[in-house]
């Protein structure tokens, strides 16, 4: 559930978009949702639809949209995908709330490096906003 | 693509009347030391405090505390656990005992994801125990938190001050605001640092002795606020924060 | 697009036969005592020495050395100006008495730049000041400088060597060579620093005591090598080091 | 002269990348030069120049083109050149060595702060290389 904190941040940024372009009515708020948090989209949508109401975005739709997690090492260049179910249940947990304790557990399968970039599927973030102005 | 969570930041943070970044640029002057026990002195005045441990890659609050085996709760966002009556959060609850390389990108974003979904709640101060050096954690905080206040550490040595006098000059010409500033770990009476630091027009809050008896006490709260260094810590405080 | 400087580094230290980075996690802990001191240990020997000051938004060698107004010569790249016998590159020629906030990312570039093109020569020993934090500028001189060792600091302090056991963990996790741990400040007769790196397989170089006299030696380093201090590191170099 | 230093980087680096594609002649390298460091085009010329004879490169031309540096206010999200000429001749000369160094010395126009990114216009860079197979 702390989904919900995440939905209220999208709500709150979504907001300050809405008024900085003007836009009277919205329609469509695309979300991306990155894998490395493992987020449940139920949960996220539920707090959507929930926090949503009674405001601008009451009668908008959230689209949301995953991408999946890609590392890069930065020690051999080796790029990799995420894979939760390789770690156990607790190490899941603690990513999920903190992204870059990935650091902790996860090592570069070719060279062993903790030293490696999250290229993408890190966070939330809105994608686009469509409206009429 | 826009990033949400710094839009919720101030929305987060609404409730705290005071948030005081214990700070330093130099490392082992205590910074961890005092934000703990000053976070515990003014709990024990009935204050309701939170303690904010930010050193991701050397954190050090836990063992201070004697933080057993917790895990916060998930509601509505993160909710710090209880310890010794303060608000307490630190990413070790996260990383365990595990090493945590991060490089400065990684600390600013577990920074803001956690300034993002902690719900601190009410509190009279909020404790922030900062890393050496001035960078990412450092300008993060300085940009992310308005109406941030230091509170900086030194000790009596040239080669900290040389540090602390480059931090302060710093944040004088951001018109961030500086509480004062503790020379901790006197050993001679020296007043080089007093000069130094009322020279710039800063305050001086005083000194805190070296204290033999410190390290003994790590882990033990009741202990450590026995101590010469708490007691002394607390004059300052009553003196210098005036409550 | 390809940056060019990374495949240099490898080309500009061919002719330094072993590389040192003084190194801890922690800050606070005598890093850049040590790292200074060292270097003149044994560029009293007779060898060809090199210091290198990696703490870049908080530098202290230069202060240590005493180093004047230099400037380094532009020859066909940078010449790491001649100091107490040692060749001496620090960012304090570049950013001079100013406050240097730098993110990871800044420090990560700085500190390639610098590999890139400043010319050694032929040295014995290049020592290396690391900052504190387990972040981009370690993390980078590991995966820059091959056959990097490590010399470790630590204080007594359990609040240190929370931090300086899991930097020791992940150098031996990737299989990086440490020379050893010292052990500095001591103020008690403890063994709890040598029984936990022994057990770890790492060598304990021995204990440096606290010395009350070291700090009125800065900037005079005839004086530092006279110290307590500087005697007892020259016997642990004579030990562990075998030159 | 550190520009010496500079052009014997780009040489090492640009016959790995020539090594890696297999390319048998080279006619043409690319290089990008960002206007922060104030590098002195003739002089980095100059050394490419004598640098190339006798290698594979020795029959290939050296273009160089230049890029203005672009700062970005990380605090208020400012943007604005780097112009040099505002800065004393000592200054210039060390971030022309390290180019970091900047943060100590330049300030966002609008708010002040020393916390900015340098968007583009940092560094040497190898934009292409072109050449047969
Ligand atoms: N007044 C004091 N007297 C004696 N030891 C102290 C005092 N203040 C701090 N210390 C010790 O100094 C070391 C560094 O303190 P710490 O709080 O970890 O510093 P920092 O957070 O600035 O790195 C620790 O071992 C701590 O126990
Ligand atoms: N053995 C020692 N005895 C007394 N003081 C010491 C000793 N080693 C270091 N110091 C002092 O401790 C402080 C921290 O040392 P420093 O070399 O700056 O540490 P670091 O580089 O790890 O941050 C300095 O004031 C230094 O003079
Ligand atoms: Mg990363
Ligand atoms: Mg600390
Ligand atoms: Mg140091
Ligand atoms: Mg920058
Ligand atoms: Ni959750
Ligand atoms: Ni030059
Ligand atoms: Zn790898
Ligand atoms: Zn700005």
């Amino acid at each position: 559930m702390h989904e919900w904190s995440l939905a209220e941040a999208v709500i709150h940024a979504a907001s300050k978009i809405v008024e900085r372009e003007g836009l009277k009515e919205v329609r469509e708020v695309v979300i991306r949702v990155g894998e490395l948090q493992q987020i449940e989209l139920e949960v996220l949508e539920f707090a959507l639809t929930e926090l949503k109401k009674g405001t601008r975005f009451e009668d908008a739709e959230f689209v949301l949209e995953t991408m999946r997690a890609e590392f890069e090492c930065r020690v051999c260049g080796h790029r990799w995908y995420f894979d939760a179910k390789e770690l156990d249940e607790r190490v899941q947990e603690d990513i999920h709330f903190v992204p870059e304790v990935v650091h902790a557990y996860v090592r570069c399968p070719r060279c062993g490096s903790p030293d490696f970039n999250v290229l993408k599927g890190r966070g939330v973030w809105i994608e686009r906003i469509r409206g009429l102005r | 693509m826009v990033d949400p969570r710094r839009a919720i930041i101030g929305e987060r943070l609404r409730g705290v009347e005071n948030i005081i970044a214990v700070s330093s640029g130099k490392g082992g002057v205590g910074k961890s030391m005092i934000a703990s026990t000053l976070a515990l002195i003014l709990a024990r005045k009935g204050l309701r405090v939170g303690l904010f441990d930010l050193d991701f890659t050397s954190p050090a609050t836990h063992l201070i505390l004697g933080v057993g085996d917790l895990y916060p709760e998930e509601e509505y966002g993160i909710i710090p656990p209880r310890v010794h009556g303060l608000r307490y959060m630190s990413i070790v609850y996260y990383s365990k005992g595990e090493t945590l390389p991060l490089r400065g990108a990684d600390i600013s974003n577990a920074l803001i994801e956690l300034l993002s979904v902690t719900r601190w709640g009410v509190l009279d101060f909020l404790i922030v125990d900062m890393p050496p050096g001035i960078s990412d954690a450092a300008l993060d905080i300085i940009r992310l938190i308005e109406g941030l206040k230091f509170l900086i550490v030194t000790t009596p040595s040239r080669l900290a001050f040389e540090t602390v006098g480059k931090f302060m000059r710093l944040l004088l010409e951001l018109d961030i605001r500086i509480l004062g500033v503790i020379e901790n770990m006197k050993i001679s009476d020296s007043t080089f640092i007093q000069e130094q630091v009322e020279g710039r027009g800063v305050r001086f809050w005083g000194d805190i002795p070296f204290d033999r008896r410190l390290e003994e006490t790590i882990g033990d709260v009741d202990r450590l606020l026995e101590t010469e260094f708490a007691k002394k810590l607390k004059e300052l405080v009553d003196k210098n924060l005036g409550i």
